[in-house]
C-alpha cells in the first residue's frame, strides 16, 4: 500500500507488528466522525514504520479528537484542554527515543492552547501535531472555535458567529523556526495517510492541519469541498507530498510545490476558495530544541556527583 | 582596648550600583570563615535602578553576626554605614534602627553644590538625631579618593576596610577574600582592591574611636556559604533532578539562575517556558516520561500551575513544586517576604487534591529538602510542594557542608517488561501507592488521564470507580503520615505558652522564645516542616500549654480591634486556621505582613501581650515563675 | 379504580438520540400545569453519541412528581419505561431501582435477527429478574408503528401517552404541552404527534393494569418551569449585567448558552473568550469599565482563574464568577455533580484573598442569587462567587415566576465629576468600603494596580501600606457579617443531631430529616447559603445539639477504615473542614462521591447510623423519644 | 511640529491639554531606557488629539514597560504579567468611548500573552498596542525573552540563548482578521511619534513593534542598528507614515510601501540585516469586534425588562 511497508512484506522483523498492535479500546466517536480515519491512519504509520508500541506516546488535550491516546495500545497522555503541547515537549526532552503523536483540537491548539502553539512551533521537536479541525466545539457540544466560519449558528453565538475565522496555516507559518506546515482532509485515506506520513518522517515538529468531519454538529462545514475535489488544490513535489497514483487521478487541481518556498507557502495557506492539501512548506535544516534539551543524558552518577562536589566547592569558605 | 561583644548587626546602606553588597558579602564570609555565626540579607530597591539619593531606592546590605550561630536577621542594626542620608529615611520606616544605632555618614552632600542637597542633608541629621542616631560625618569618598582615580567605584572596599577595622576582623582572610572575588578581574583589579580595602583600615583606625572584638571559634568542620535560593538550587541538583522547568518569577528566578550556571556539568536541563502553565506541563510530560522534574515559582506563577497540580494529584504523577513565597495577594510585593501560600497550595485545586506539602525553615534545609521531596514524589506518585520565601532565598549564612550521597540522586528509569496483569494504578487498597509504569516498559501501555478512572486507567462510567480513585489517592496521605515523627517543642515541653511556627520564621521565633525564657516565662515553640500530612502528636503536645498560639508572615485579623460583632471569629493566619481545624484546640495567631522579616524583638513583644491577656483571663494567677 | 399516591418516580431510558428526555420533560410540564410538584433531571450518556444499546450508553431522564413540593429526585424509581435493556445496567449500578420497580421494556429484542441480541436480551431479564424488578415486556416499537410509519421517531410521544394513561394526567393539558413543543414545526407535525400520544394512552388503557392517581392542587400561582443553568441565566439578565465573559465548560456553558439566546434583546454582551483566563480578565476590564459583568465557569475553568481572581481582590473590582461545580479533581467527571470546590474558592488565590462566596440550594435560588451577588460586589467592591453544581444545573422543577424589579438592574454608570481630593481607595476604617471611580469621571484618574498600594492607588515601597490593605479588604467581610441573619433550623432548634448543608443537597437532606422526624428522632438541619463570610449565632445554635455532621457531595475519609493511626484525624468534608475551624465544634461529615445526586434514603441511613454511634458513645441512654 | 496639531495653535479649544496634563507620576525607570521616548510619543499624540484625560485608559501587563500606565495623568490598569489585551478588549467592548493605549513588553505579549497576542489580534478592537520589545526581561533582571537573539548570555541560559529568536512582525501578518502592523524605534523621536499617530489614527487594533533600548541589562542589543542608520529601511506611504521632511534626511534606505500588500509586508517582516521601519500592512476595512461588543449599549432599563418579561414567557406553565 502506498508504497510503503506491506503486511505481505516476506522479511518479517523477528517481531513484526501488527495494526492490531496499535489498536486500544473501541473508539467511542460518533458515527461518521472523521477522527477515525486518522486513528486508523496514525495506527497504519505505526505499523509500517515497525515502531514498537511502547515507545510510542500519544498525547492530547481535551475535546472529541483528544481522546485519540485512549484508543491506541501505546502509552498515551490524555490531559488538560489545551495543554498537550506543553506536556508532548517535556516528554519528549528527555526521550529521544520515544516518537511523539500529538493530537489536537481547533479549541484545544487555536484558543486555549494558542500560546503554546506559537512556542511549540518554535521549539520545533521532534513530534507530528494533528490539528483536528473540525471548525466547532465537539466535546462541549457546538460552540464557536476560532475556525468557525462567520455567520454559522452555534450554541453560543445563535444568531451567527461573528469573527473572521482564524486560518491556521497562515499563523503557523508566520511562526518562528517553523519547520513542517501540511493539511489535508479525513475523507481522503490515501492523502491522509501520505500526509502523516510525510509529517512523522520529517525530523523536527510537523504541523498538519486535517479538515475534519463532525456529523453530529457540523455535518455540512465541508461537504461542498468533499463533494467539489475542483474545491481542493493537490499540491505535488518529492519532498512533500510525492505524486502517488490513486491521487493524482482524485483531483483535476494539481500544483508542483516545493516545500522551501515560504511565500509561495503563504500565499497558498490564505487561499479560501481552493484550499491546498498536502505539504505546505518543509525545511528539515532548522534547528530543534530535543537535542538541545537531550544533552547530558549520557551522563554518568559518578560525573554528576563529581561535578557536583566542585558547585559546592564554589561556596566554601 | 576593643569591646567585647557577643553579636553586632551592621548594614552598609547606599544608592544601587555603589557596591554595597559586595562589601557586606565579603564581610560576611569573612566572618564565617573566622568562625562567627552569620546572616546576611540584602536591602533591595523596589526599582531596577532607582534615581540616585532616593528615599525608596535604598541598596545595601545588612550583616549579622555573632559568637554563636545567627538564624535570622536580628532586631535593629548597631553600625550602619550610608552614603548617602536620603537611603536612610526608607530603613528607618522599617525600624531597622534603635536609640545609639552609630551611623557613619558620608559627609560630601553638606559642601555639595546644589542647595536642595545641602538643605536635604541638614534636614536628615536632624530627623536623625531626633530618632537617636549616633551620626558620624565622615568624608568617605574624599578618603578613598587619596587611593583611587575612581572613588565612586572603589569605595566599597574602602568601607570593608573600615568595617575590619571596627570589628576586628582577620586582615588576611580578609585579603584573600578579595582576591576570590576579583580573582576573574585579573591581579592588577585585585591588587587595587586589596590596596582600598588596606587604605579603610587604617582610616578607621586613625579616625574613629569604635572598635570591637566579636569573639569566634574557629572549626575545622567543612562549611559552605549561600542562601537559601543557592542551597535550594544545589538541592535540586543533589536530589539527581534532570529537568528544571521554570518561568522566571521573583523572587524565585534566581533559584533557576544558580542552577543554569551549572546544570549542564551534570546533564540536567533548564527549561525556560513559555509561560507557567507550560513550564509545569513540561515538568509533568518529563515526569510522565520518567525523568525527574521540578518547577520553581512564586505566588501568581502558582497561581496558574492550578489546574496542572489537579492533574498531577489526579493521575499520580511524581513532581516537585518549589514555591518560593512573596507577598500577596496578586502581584503584591514581588521581592518581600510572605508566609501568604499555605492555604493555596493546600487547597488551590477545585475538587479534592490531596499532596505532600513542606516548609524549610532554614537555608540548609532549601538544600535538603528538595531531595526528600524527590523521594517522598516518587514513592508516593504524588506532587510534594517545598515551600521557601524571599526571606530564606536572600538570606546569607554558613551551613555544613553536605556529604554527598549518590543515594540522593533518582536511579534510573526502569525500562524492563512491565509484569503481565499489572494494572497502571495496582493501589495497594491498605497504603494507596502503587507501582508506575514508565513509556518505553514493554507491556506497560496506559494512558494517562484526568478524568475519573479505574485502577486500568480506564475512563470510568460507574460511580464506585470515582471514590475508589478519591480514597486510594487521600490514604497515600493516611499512609506518609504514620511515618512521619512528632516534631520536637523547643523548651520544655510543657508551660504556658506554646508558640507554632513554619518555615522561615524559625530563628526568629526561637530567639524571641530563648530570651522569654531567660527571664523566667513559660514558654515554647514548636516548628512544623510537614504541613501536609501534619504529624501526629500534635493534640497532646498541645494539651500540655494553656494557651497555643502561631506565629506567622501572613494576614489576620488583629486582636481587639474593628468593627467586629462580639464572638464574631476573627480571620486568622493560615496555619492557626489549619491546626484549629485539625486539632479543635482554641489556637490564636500574632502576624505582621509588612514584606519584612520578622524581628526576635518583635516576635517577644508580641509573646509578652499573649502572655499577660492568658494570664489575666485565668483570673490573675501568674504562672510564671520569677 | 386507580391507587392513590402521594408522589411517584417514573424513568425513560433509552439510547441517546430516542427523544426520551423530550417525552419525559413534556411529562413533567404536564404535571406541574396540573398543580404538582415535579422534578425532572436527565440522564446523559458520557459520550456525545454512544453506540446504541450499550451500557454506559444511558439517555434518557427521571420525573419524580407528587402532591406537595418536590425538591430533589429522590430514592429510587417506581416505574420505568426502558427502549432496551442494556441501557438499564448503568441505572442498577447507580442504584436507582429496587426491588418492585416496574420495568416497561421494549420486547422486540426478544426476537431479533441477531443471536447476540436476544442472548443479552435472556441475560439482562434474568438479571433483572434476580434484582427483584417487575419486568413487563411490551412491544412498543410494534404497537407504536400501526400509527405512524416511523415509529424510531414517535415512539417517545407514544410512551408519553401511556404515562399520561398510568398517572392520569390531564389529557388536554398534554394535548396541548405537544402543540407547544412541536408547534414550530408546522401543525401537521404538531397533529401526529398528538395522535401518537393518544394512540400510546389508549394502548396503555387496553394492556396494562397500572393506573394511579397522584392529588394536585391547582394553583393560580404564575409558575415557571426550567433548570438551574437557564434560572442562572435569566438571574444575569435579571441582575442587570451587560457582559456574560466565558469559555465553554461543562456543565457551566448551558448557562451561557441561555443567555446568549436572548441576551441581546436586553443589549448585553456573551464575550466567548479565547481562554478562562481571558474571560474573567475581559470581565475584569469591562467592570473596571464600569460594566457590570460576570464570567461563569467550572473547576478547570476556575482553576485558571485563580491569578484574575487575586487581582479582582486586590484591586477591588466588583464582579460576579459563578462556578457550576462538577466532579473533580482536574478533569474528573465533566458531567457529573460534586460539590468539591468549596476550599478552592475560598483559598485558591496565593496571599490573603478574601472574598464573598454564596451557594445555591435551589434552582430558584440560582436566578435570585445572581441578583444579590451584583449587588454585593458593587457594595462591597469586591469579586462574589457564587456557586452551583450540576445537580442544579440539569433538575428542572417549577417555581415561582419572580416578579422583575427595575431595582434589580444595575445602574447606569456615574460619569459625573469625581470629589476632588477623594482618594480612588477612600478606605472607611470601620468597613473597609470605598467609592469607586469609573473611566470616564472627570478628575478620577487613577492606575488600578495588582502591586501592594496606598489608598492613592500608588505602589506601596512603605511597609505600613501593604498591611493596610489587607486589612481593609479583610474588614469588607466583617462589615458585611454583621448584617447576615443567623441560618433557621429547619426542625426542632435543639435535638441530638443537627446536619448542616450546602448547596444542592437541601432537597435531600431536609426529606431525611423529615423522615426521620415522623419517626421519632431528634434530628434537624440548616442549610448555607452565604459560606464567606460566615453568618453569626453558628455557633449557640451548635451547642444546642449532641453531634453537628455536615452532609456534602465532596470527599471524606470513611469512618473506621483505613490504615489510620488511632487519632489521626480522617480528612474530613470540606464544609467540615471550614465549619471546625471556624467554630472548634467537633463536627463530622458523610459524604458520597459518586457523581450522582444525594437520595434521601442514603443521607437517612447516614444519619441513622451516626445517630446510633452518638447515643452508644453518650452510655447508651436513648436521647430519641419513640 | 510633525504637522500635526501644535501647542501655538491660535484656536484653543475651550479647555486646552496641555502636555502636562497628561504626565502623571514621575517615570521610575533606569536612565537612558527607551521607555521614557514611547511615554513622551504617547503623552503628544494625546495633546495633539485633544483627548480628556479620563477618557484615555493605559492597560498593561508586568515588565518594566508595563510600568507604562502609573506615568500616565490617565486612567490605568497595571493587571497581571501576560494579560493586558484581554483586560484592554473588555474595557473597550461596552466603552466605545474610550481610547484604548495598550504598554505589553515582549515577555509579557509574546511569551506569557502569547495567546491572547493571536486573539486579540483577530478581535480587531479599537485600540493602540505598543510592543516594547527590549529583547530581554527586563523588570525581573535580565532572563531570556522570545525575542533574545539566539547566543545571547542572560541569568536563564549564561551559555547563550538557544532557541531562534520570535519574529513578532512575521507572526502578527499571520493571524487572521490582521489590521495594521508597524515597527518603529525608541531612539528616533519623529519616526516613534509618526508611527504612534498612525496607528493612534488607525479604526481597530493597531499593532506596533517598538525597538526599546534597555540600556541595564541588554545594552548592545540595538547598537549597531542604531548606529548604522543603513541597517533601517524607512517605509513611505501616505496611508502609513507619509514622507515627513526630517524623516526622509535621516535614511538612505527608503522605500515605498503599500500598507495593503500583505506579500510584501511579509517579506518585508523576515528580512533581519535591513530591519523595516513604518507602517507594514493597515486596512481599515477589516471588521472590529468592539462595534459587535457595543451594541445594544442605548437600551432603557424599560426596553429590558419587557425583553426579559417575554424571556420569563417562555419558561411559564
Ligand atoms: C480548562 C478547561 N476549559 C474548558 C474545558 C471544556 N472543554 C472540553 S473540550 C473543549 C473544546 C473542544 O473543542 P476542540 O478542541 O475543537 O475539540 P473537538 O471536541 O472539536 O475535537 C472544551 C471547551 C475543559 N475541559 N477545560
Ligand atoms: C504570572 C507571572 N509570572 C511571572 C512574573 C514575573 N515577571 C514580571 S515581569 C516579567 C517579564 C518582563 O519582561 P517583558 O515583558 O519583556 O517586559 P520588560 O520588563 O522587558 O519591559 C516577568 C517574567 C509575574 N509577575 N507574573
Ligand atoms: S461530536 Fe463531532 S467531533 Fe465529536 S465525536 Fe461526534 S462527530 Fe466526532
Ligand atoms: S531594566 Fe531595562 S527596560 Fe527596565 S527600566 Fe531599566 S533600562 Fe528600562
Ligand atoms: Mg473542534
Ligand atoms: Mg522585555
Amino acid at each position: 500500500m502506498f508504497g510503503l511497508k506491506t503486511d505481505w512484506s516476506l522479511e518479517m522483523p523477528p517481531a513484526y507488528f501488527t495494526l492490531e498492535s496499535y489498536e486500544g479500546g473501541a473508539a467511542r466517536w460518533c458515527p461518521g466522525c472523521g477522527d477515525f480515519a486518522v486513528l486508523t491512519a496514525v495506527q497504519k504509520i505505526c505499523r509500517d514504520e515497525q515502531l514498537p508500541p511502547e515507545k510510542v506516546v500519544a498525547v492530547s488535550g481535551i475535546g472529541c479528537s483528544s481522546r485519540f491516546p485512549h484508543y491506541m495500545k501505546t502509552y498515551g497522555f490524555h490531559g488538560l484542554h489545551g495543554r498537550a503541547l506543553p506536556v508532548a515537549c517535556g516528554v519528549k526532552s528527555r526521550r529521544p527515543d520515544l516518537k511523539i503523536w500529538v493530537a489536537t483540537g481547533d479549541g484545544d491548539c487555536c484558543s486555549i492552547g494558542a500560546g503554546h502553539w506559537v512556542h511549540a512551533i518554535r521549539y520545533n521537536m521532534d513530534m507530528t501535531v494533528m490539528l483536528f479541525d473540525n471548525a466547532v466545539y465537539g466535546l462541549t457540544k457546538n460552540q464557536t472555535s476560532p475556525t468557525t466560519p462567520p455567520g454559522r449558528k452555534t450554541n453560543t453565538h445563535p444568531r451567527g458567529a461573528w469573527l473572521p475565522a482564524l486560518n491556521p496555516l497562515t499563523a503557523t507559518l508566520g511562526f518562528s523556526n517553523v519547520s513542517f506546515v501540511a493539511q489535508t482532509v479525513d475523507w481522503n485515506p490515501v492523502h491522509l495517510h501520505a500526509t502523516l506520513a510525510a509529517a512523522y518522517r520529517h525530523p523536527g515538529t510537523s504541523f498538519v492541519r486535517i479538515l475534519q468531519r463532525c456529523p453530529t454538529y457540523s455535518d455540512d462545514m465541508f461537504a461542498e469541498v468533499q463533494k467539489d475535489s475542483n474545491r481542493l488544490l493537490l499540491l505535488e513535489h518529492e519532498r512533500g507530498v510525492p505524486a502517488a497514483s490513486g491521487l493524482q487521478r482524485m483531483y483535476a487541481k494539481r500544483m508542483e510545490h516545493d516545500p522551501l518556498d515560504m511565500a509561495q507557502a503563504r500565499a497558498l495557506a490564505e487561499q479560501q476558495d481552493t484550499l491546498p492539501i498536502g505539504v505546505l512548506f518543509a525545511d528539515p535544516s532548522r534547528p530543534r530544541y530535543d537535542e538541545y534539551t537531550a544533552q547530558g543524558l549520557e551522563m554518568t552518577a559518578e560525573d554528576r556527583l563529581n561535578a557536583l562536589e566542585s558547585e559546592l566547592d564554589r561556596f566554601a569558605v | 582596648m576593643r569591646q567585647k561583644l557577643s553579636e553586632a548587626t551592621v548594614e552598609i546602606v547606599s544608592d544601587s550600583g555603589e557596591g554595597a553588597q559586595k562589601a557586606g558579602q565579603t564581610f560576611g564570609a569573612v566572618s564565617a570563615k573566622m568562625g562567627n555565626g552569620v546572616w546576611t540579607v540584602e536591602i533591595i530597591p523596589a526599582e531596577i535602578k532607582p534615581p540616585a539619593r532616593s528615599r525608596a531606592g535604598a541598596s545595601g546590605i545588612r550583616v549579622r553576626f555573632g559568637t554563636k550561630a545567627i538564624t535570622n536577621m536580628g532586631d535593629h542594626a548597631d553600625l550602619v554605614v550610608a552614603l548617602n542620608e536620603q537611603v536612610l529615611y526608607g530603613r528607618l520606616d522599617q525600624k531597622a534602627y534603635k536609640k545609639g544605632t552609630v551611623v557613619l555618614l558620608e559627609s560630601k552632600w553638606a559642601t555639595d553644590g546644589l542647595e536642595t542637597i545641602r538643605t536635604q542633608f541638614a534636614e536628615a541629621l536632624e530627623r536623625f538625631e531626633g530618632e537617636g542616631l549616633r551620626v558620624i560625618q565622615l568624608p568617605i569618598e574624599a578618603a578613598c579618593g587619596e587611593h583611587t582615580d575612581n572613588p565612586r567605584v572603589g569605595k566599597n572596599m574602602f568601607v570593608l576596610g573600615m568595617l575590619c577595622h571596627i570589628f576586628d576582623r582577620d586582615i588576611d582572610k580578609a585579603l584573600n577574600e578579595v582576591k576570590l572575588v576579583f580573582g576573574k578581574k585579573g591581579e592588577k583589579v585585585v591588587a587595587k582592591n586589596q590596596q582600598l580595602l588596606r587604605a579603610g583600615l587604617e582610616y578607621a583606625a586613625k579616625n574613629l574611636d569604635l572598635a570591637f572584638h566579636v569573639p569566634s571559634t574557629a572549626s575545622d568542620e567543612p562549611k559552605l556559604v549561600m542562601n537559601g535560593n543557592q542551597a535550594l538550587g544545589l538541592g535540586v541538583m543533589a536530589a539527581g533532578m534532570e529537568v528544571v522547568s521554570m518561568y522566571p518569577i521573583t523572587p524565585a528566578t534566581s533559584a533557576s539562575h544558580h542552577v543554569a550556571g551549572s546544570f549542564h556539568k551534570m546533564g540536567g536541563l533548564v527549561h525556560q517556558a513559555e509561560d507557567e502553565i507550560a513550564a509545569v506541563g513540561f515538568a509533568i510530560g518529563a515526569s510522565y516520561a520518567g525523568k525527574t522534574a521540578c518547577t520553581i515559582t512564586s505566588g501568581p506563577g502558582l497561581a496558574l500551575k492550578t489546574e496542572f497540580l489537579g492533574l498531577a494529584v489526579m493521575a499520580e504523577v511524581p513532581l516537585v513544586v518549589v514555591v518560593v513565597q512573596r507577598g500577596g495577594p496578586s502581584t503584591g510585593l514581588p521581592t518581600k517576604v510572605e508566609q501568604g501560600d499555605l492555604l493555596a497550595v493546600l487547597y488551590g485545586e477545585p475538587g479534592d487534591a490531596p499532596k505532600v506539602v513542606m516548609a524549610a525553615a532554614t537555608i540548609e534545609e532549601c538544600f535538603h529538602m528538595v531531595i526528600t521531596a524527590r523521594r517522598l514524589a516518587e514513592a508516593f506518585r504524588t506532587p510534594v510542594i517545598v515551600l521557601t520565601d524571599a526571606n530564606l532565598a536572600t538570606g546569607v549564612q554558613p551551613i555544613k557542608r553536605p556529604e554527598l550521597d549518590p543515594e540522593w540522586l533518582a536511579p534510573p528509569i526502569d525500562q524492563s517488561p512491565w509484569p503481565k496483569g499489572l494494572a497502571p494504578y495496582a493501589w495497594d487498597e491498605t497504603t494507596g501507592l502503587s507501582p508506575r509504569p514508565v513509556p518505553g516498559q514493554k507491556g506497560g501501555e496506559y494512558v494517562l488521564t484526568g478524568l475519573a478512572h479505574t485502577q486500568g486507567s480506564k475512563v470510568a462510567y460507574d460511580p464506585e470507580s470515582n471514590e475508589r480513585g478519591l480514597k486510594m489517592r487521600s490514604r497515600k496521605l493516611a499512609s506518609l503520615q504514620q511515618t512521619l515523627q512528632t516534631p520536637e517543642v523547643h523548651g520544655d515541653p510543657e508551660g504556658d505558652l506554646l508558640v507554632v511556627g513554619w518555615g522561615s520564621t524559625l530563628g526568629a521565633i526561637e530567639e524571641a522564645v530563648d530570651r522569654m525564657r531567660e527571664q523566667g516565662h513559660k514558654v515554647s515553640s514548636l516548628h512544623l516542616r510537614m504541613v501536609s500530612p501534619l504529624p501526629l502528636g500534635l493534640n497532646e503536645i498541645f494539651s500540655r500549654f494553656n494557651k497555643v498560639m502561631t506565629v506567622e508572615i501572613n494576614y489576620s485579623d488583629p486582636k481587639d480591634e474593628g468593627p467586629y460583632a462580639s464572638g464574631a471569629p476573627r480571620r486568622r493566619s493560615q496555619l492557626a486556621w489549619l491546626l484549629r481545624a485539625e486539632t479543635l484546640v482554641d489556637i490564636e495567631s500574632w502576624s505582621r505582613v509588612q514584606g519584612q522579616p520578622l524581628q526576635p524583638l518583635q516576635v517577644e513583644q508580641a509573646l509578652l501581650e499573649v502572655l499577660e491577656a492568658t494570664k489575666a483571663s485565668a483570673g490573675g494567677k501568674s504562672p510564671v515563675t520569677a
